[in-house]
């Protein structure tokens, strides 16, 4: 099969599973169960903006979620401002992005080191943190949204439909939005990887310096990477807010902890395993908390350890090896990491 | 601002419905409520179902001082009614939920009260940052909340009761006493929210009319546990006393460090919240002794009803006896019998039917004396002492009856605007 | 003038605090090229094994410099021999493998404990500076970052463990050309940041509490500090610390305690941006 | 006389105090074939550096058809239409070697266009049967052609090999010198070498380097029987 064939193929199966979601889950879960859901999905989406980062762009970013909080904080004072949760996604998202373009710019055309990346944007995020934890005085208000400091936005508006505010969605179109906005943001992920852009982005993580020496810019190409996995985020920061509502948290150490690992033990390089790490781990988190005397830390942080001692590579792809080799008539050894198989 | 639409009513039963069922469990719901949903049987016909009663409080993280001795609190509460026959004939049954310090979590165990528990009511919140977070979720799922706390006033909703003393009831007493005992300069050290930076207003402004100043309000977020260079900075200010409106177990190192600098001989300390927990305890006498705070009530308050209580809950709990502090875990157990008086008195747990039972005029008199409901703000009207820490415990200085929530009546009229549901922030420049 | 002196005094505390918060990640990573995330939790252990020595009736002096040390010491040994030594060149993995060791340290250590801030009174009393009186423990821990900061000189400069670690700074190559045995050289150093990290965590207990998430509020300024430093253990921990302690103890006086560490992360970012390989990585690169 | 395709003026490279490349004036016209030659030290890996755009020389200019390139970044130069081809093979490992050379086609020419021109470079250098083969599991010798296959594929006016023969036995030697030969007949090349047989075997004009400056430029012949380059290089390799 083509890569191109393997590619719609994958997202027509997310497309069913979409739409089966869509129409299933609202009728057949609790609204808490449901709100719930729609949490997992916008954690997912986290999840698969760092998988595109760092499976296709091959930028370790350990601050994922400063572009998770920016998207979450711009909506919330964007919808504050105009009354109209519907007109506050386009500047969230248009913030995030920009962030993201900027952070990308210092490191990238700074030729900052992978290492270095990832303490880059881990400070970035800290900073965030930081920031946002001290905007409680009155005098840091935007128009009429106070950022409200550690308190964060309990009044973070809802979506509403265009045009509409005095509607806003319930619950059961909120969780709609968040599987759609997950399903739209795979697909064009997808996507990308079978252009030229998507290619090249590829190679660059295979080979930064044979993609120079090609005539690539390597620089323009990781920045576009870096932005678009931002973008995403900032998405997600927007779903967030519009099931739980945005606090400093949101940009929180331990947040951006949760969703490296989600990628890693979902499988670097895959989409749906990081994804579906995600939802097995917050799964996973939320069931030990309810275990009396058991902290989820524990389980968590033995779960990234045995992960980066025992799969390094992932669950996913680990899978997909051992696979492979039960069925040994399909030989096709040691796939391409990025582009097909999952 | 909009809120919400309310659930519809087929949302409503079946939420009712499926949660009976269901384990406490995150995991197995989601795949439980899809099987089991159409299998469930109407409850309705079992009289004696428990009346749930929920609660939120952090009693891990840096709050869990506070929180520990008020979830003791509301358990001692809602095993005394049980073992007193129960409300209207049935059982109360105590979901205790945990957030971690951790405000997300409030806003999910709130959601979950509400929808999946289908409480009753809801006692929850220690921070002004976490009632600010709940509140909204329980008034758009209309889910009567009680707050149990001091904070810093002005919550005017008709779905919430804020049972705790407010700045015209705390900060009224403690300013004046340190601007007539120590001196007119006051260094204001607060916890950077919503109650750190409403509650230095109050006290700027309760200087201000004693003749004083508040010379300088130094704000520090909830994980800050190093105050070396916020103390140089008040040492450099010179002023005669430092009021604190700290907050949590990392606040607890400022008294520790003011100490340890040997400031605590030549600038006393009085504090709007140490007290709350057990920070009294975790100073050693040279660090605690001295420091004056205000409540509406102190474990030591030398009444024959607060003796007896003490008596009884110790006699409960045994070894596992919390030291209560001050106000807020015996907030919290009077705040539950004032919920419980309204349902007496309405005959009956719905939301409505007992919020005007209660804004009829409920009185408690308990450990803490007389609680009175005021109909109009739903706040309380209450004794208030002042009080010394004094070898790990305090000792109580003055006592001032029957204190009236004047600051939030001055902002806030249910009776008049029952659709009210803000803080307002009680203009406190003038 | 008072103030002046005051205000000194602090920034030469908050520059004790970051190289007493830092050096055992710099020894590490400057030798190893092993980042350890779980630096944070290190500390944390040495304030537990602090308080509990102090429980047990050790005198606090006894259980902050000997005790502490010694027990993280050995538990760095042991994580050195189940983690790290898998992992040695992989420098990414190695990262994520200590964060999620750090991770599962919280989460015991929590139901070990509990999650309550237990205090640590500092000892030594108070002590007058011209007009204004700061806590002799500040005094005591300047003098403790000088202290151990002429130790880890020493160390490199004198022992034959120095040697080594030197070599390997410069070039990993010559070092086993040295005919040492690295895994042996590895295992020693990373016990030895380990004991720094754990010496560290129990000298700063009477300033933040001891609890079992108290390694979050140090790992990120250590993790930058020495990331700012560069490659040279001393020169890079020192300088950074310096420049880094400075400016957030100054932004701490002129505005509040988060804008001093927001600014101190601000300029360790765009330092980073100018010198992509840390302050010693241009400057000093021959220094220890 | 039109200007050279590339040459250098006086360029030079200093690392902290060491001068790597001092002064070095080199020029190369359309459609030749130059060896650089040199002992290990000599200077040639660096100046191969300076050329490729990989480091940024201290002084002195770099010049394509008599424009000045100094110091642009490798990507710049590449498009100038300069294949470059590392000592140490760079591939991307984890993709099938086609998807390699098409996209190195690909940034100049169409997606058909480049299919096309990247099982020509396969076939030109006859690994055609290893297209699917990920890079990462070559062997080193198909790894050294599957490389030049990337090179060449985008038809650049200019190929310059970095040590193309390193780790590879003799048989394998010969044949990549009759590759290179006939590379040289659609590309200018230019070879940085130390094998004297391999530089026997394909040049004719040969830049010999020594201690950071060019030593002397002549023929091959007259270059392998100069006393002075056999002192500082043969002599040295044949002890």
């Amino acid at each position: 099969m083509t890569d191109a064939g393997r590619a719609g193929l994958h997202i027509a199966v997310a497309a069913a599973l979409a739409v089966a979601a869509v129409l299933v889950l609202p009728g057949a879960l609790e609204l808490f169960a449901l709100i719930n859901a729609t949490v997992w999905a916008a954690m997912a989406l986290l999840a698969l903006s760092l998988a595109f980062a760092w499976g296709a762009g091959g930028i370790l970013c350990f601050g994922q979620t400063a572009f998770f909080g920016l998207g979450g904080y711009a909506y919330a004072v964007a919808g504050i401002n105009f009354g109209d949760g519907a007109l506050a996604v386009l500047p969230a998202l248009t913030v995030a992005t920009l962030a993201a373009a900027a952070l990308g710019w210092v490191m990238f055309y700074g030729r900052v080191g992978d290492v270095y990346m990832g303490v880059i944007t881990l400070t970035v995020t800290l900073i965030l943190f930081k920031f946002a934890n001290s905007t409680a005085g009155e005098q840091w208000r935007i128009g009429a949204a106070a950022l409200g400091g550690f308190n964060g936005i309990p009044q973070t508006p809802p979506l509403n439909w265009p045009g509409d505010p005095a509607n806003p969605l319930t619950p059961e179109q909120v969780f709609v939005v968040a599987v759609l906005c997950l399903f739209g943001c795979y697909a064009a992920v997808k996507l990308v990887l079978l252009t030229r852009f998507g290619r090249v982005a590829v190679a660059i993580k295979e080979n930064e310096l044979r993609a120079e020496l090609l005539g690539y810019d390597v620089r323009a190409h990781r920045l576009g990477v870096f932005t678009i996995g931002g973008a995403m985020a900032g998405l997600a920061g927007v779903v967030f807010a519009n099931c739980v509502f945005v606090s400093p948290s949101m940009f929180s150490l331990a947040y951006a902890g949760q969703v490296v690992i989600w990628v890693l033990v979902g499988g670097v390089g895959t989409y749906v395993g990081p994804m579906a790490a995600c939802v097995a781990l917050q799964a996973l988190a939320s069931w030990a908390g309810t275990v009396p005397g058991f902290d989820p830390n524990l389980l968590l942080g033995g779960v990234l350890l045995a992960a980066v001692l025992a799969v390094p590579r992932g669950l996913l792809p680990t899978a997909q090896d051992l696979l492979g080799r039960l069925r040994p008539s399909r030989r096709r050894p040691a796939e391409p990491k990025i582009a097909p198989a999952e | 601002m909009a809120s919400r639409r309310p659930l519809r009513q087929a949302e409503v039963l079946r939420t009712v419905e499926t949660k009976m069922i269901l384990e406490r469990r995150g995991l197995l719901k989601l795949a439980s409520t899809a099987l089991a949903a159409p299998a469930v049987m109407s409850h309705a016909a079992l009289g004696a179902d428990p009346v749930k009663v929920v609660g939120i409080h952090d009693t891990s993280g840096g709050l869990d001082i506070y929180g520990q001795p008020m979830v003791a609190c509301l358990d001692y509460a809602v095993a005394e009614l049980n073992e007193a026959g129960g409300l209207l004939g049935r059982p109360v049954q105590l979901i205790n939920y945990d957030p971690q310090s951790n405000i997300q979590l409030y806003t999910q165990f709130a959601t979950q009260a509400a929808t999946r528990d289908r409480a009753a009511v809801v006692h929850a919140g220690i921070t002004s940052a976490s009632r600010e977070a709940i509140r909204p979720v329980l008034r758009r799922y209309n889910t009567l909340y009680f707050y149990n706390t001091q904070y810093e006033g002005g919550v005017c909703d008709r779905n919430s009761f804020c049972t705790g003393s407010t700045p015209a009831q705390n900060v009224n007493k403690l300013v004046p006493y340190v601007l007539s005992n120590w001196g007119k300069r006051i260094y204001v050290v607060a916890a950077d929210y919503n109650y750190g930076q409403i509650t230095s207003k109050w006290i700027a402004k309760y200087a201000r009319e004693g003749g004083g100043e508040a010379v300088a309000v130094d704000f520090f977020p909830l994980d800050v546990t190093d105050f070396g260079a916020a103390i140089k900075k008040i040492q450099a200010a010179k002023p005669d006393a430092v009021v604190s409106a700290l907050v949590g177990g990392n606040h607890v190192g400022f008294y520790r460090q003011w100490a340890a600098a040997g400031l605590k001989g030549s600038v006393p300390v009085a504090s709007t919240t140490l007290g709350g927990g057990n920070e009294s305890l975790l100073l050693t006498p040279e660090e605690g002794n001295g420091i004056v705070s205000a409540f509406s009530y102190f474990q030591e308050v030398d009444t024959p009803a607060n003796t007896a209580f003490l008596a009884r809950f110790r006699a409960k709990l045994g070894a596992r006896t919390p030291y209560l502090g001050a106000e807020l875990a015996m907030r919290t157990y009077t705040g539950f019998q004032l919920w419980a008086e309204g349902v007496r008195r309405a005959g009956a747990i719905d939301r409505m039917k007992v919020i005007e039972a209660l804004e009829s005029g409920i009185t408690h008199e308990g450990p803490a004396g007389r609680t009175v409901l005021d109909p109009k703000t739903h706040h309380a009207t209450l004794d208030v002492h002042l009080a010394r820490v004094e070898n790990r415990g305090f000792r109580v200085l003055q006592t001032f009856p029957q204190q009236p929530p004047s600051d939030t009546a001055s902002v806030c009229d249910l009776a008049a605007n029952p659709g009210s549901n803000q803080q307002h922030v009680v203009d406190v420049r003038t | 003038m008072d103030l002046a002196l005051a205000v000194g005094l602090q920034v030469l505390t908050g520059v004790a605090v970051l190289v007493i918060v830092s050096l055992g990640l710099a020894v590490v990573f400057g030798m190893m090229r092993v980042i350890n995330l779980a630096h944070g939790e290190f500390m944390m252990l040495g304030a537990f094994a602090a308080v509990l020595a102090t429980g047990a009736g050790l005198s606090l002096w006894v259980a902050m410099l000997l005790v502490a040390p010694v027990a993280v010491g050995l538990f760095g040994l042991v994580v050195e021999r189940l983690v790290i030594r898998r992992l040695y060149g992989r420098m990414v993995d190695t990262m994520l493998a200590t964060w999620g060791l750090s991770l599962a340290l919280v989460g015991g250590m929590t139901m070990l404990a509990g999650n309550s801030v237990s205090g640590v009174s500092a000892p030594l009393g108070s002590v007058a500076v011209g007009g204004f009186r700061t806590s002799g423990y500040e005094l005591f821990l300047i003098g403790a970052a000088v202290a151990l900061s002429l130790g880890v000189w020493v160390a490199l400069r004198f022992t034959r463990w120095g040697l080594v670690a030197r070599g390997t700074m410069q070039d990993a190559e010559t070092a086993s050309a040295l005919g040492v045995a690295p895994d042996r050289v590895y295992a020693v150093t990373f016990a030895a940041g380990a004991a720094l990290s754990g010496l560290a965590g129990a000298l700063l207990a009477p300033l933040s509490g001891v609890v079992p998430t108290m390694g979050a509020a140090y790992i990120a300024r250590a993790f930058i500090t020495v990331i700012t430093g560069g490659a040279a253990i001393l020169a890079g921990t020192l300088s950074a610390s310096g420049l880094l302690g400075t400016v957030s103890t100054l932004g701490t006086f002129l505005s509040t305690p988060v804008l001093g560490e927001v600014a101190m992360l601000v300029v360790a970012v765009v330092l980073l941006r100018l010198l992509p390989r840390g302050i010693t990585g241009r400057v000093l690169r021959r220094a220890l | 006389m039109s200007a050279p395709l590339l040459a250098t003026e006086g360029l030079t490279m200093r690392f902290g105090g060491v001068v790597a490349v001092d002064g070095v004036s080199v020029s190369v016209e359309e459609g030749e074939l130059r060896c650089l030659i040199g002992p290990n030290g000599a200077g040639k890996s660096t100046f191969f550096r300076c050329l490729t755009g990989q480091y940024r020389p201290t002084s002195g200019r770099v010049l394509w058809r008599g424009r000045d390139v100094t110091g642009q970044d490798p990507f710049r130069l590449a498009r100038l239409g300069i294949g470059i081809k590392t000592q140490v093979p760079a591939l991307f490992d984890g993709l099938p070697v086609v998807e390699g050379v098409r996209l190195a086609a690909r940034r100049l020419h169409g997606e058909r266009e480049s299919r096309r021109l990247a099982d020509a470079a396969l076939g030109r250098l006859g690994i055609a049967h290893l297209a699917d083969r990920p890079a990462g599991l070559l062997a080193h010798g198909q790894r050294q052609l599957a490389e030049l296959a990337t090179v060449v594929a985008p038809r650049p006016d200019l190929v310059i090999l970095d040590e193309p023969t390193a780790g590879m036995g003799t048989e394998e030697t010969a044949r990549t010198a009759g590759l290179i030969r006939e590379l040289n007949r659609d590309h200018a090349v230019i070879v940085v070498e130390h094998d004297m047989q391999f530089i026997r075997a394909i040049a004719r004009t040969v830049t010999v380097f020594h201690q950071g400056r060019v030593l002397m430029q002549d023929s091959a012949d007259r270059v392998l029987s100069d006393p002075r380059v056999r002192d500082v290089y043969l002599g040295r390799a044949a002890a």
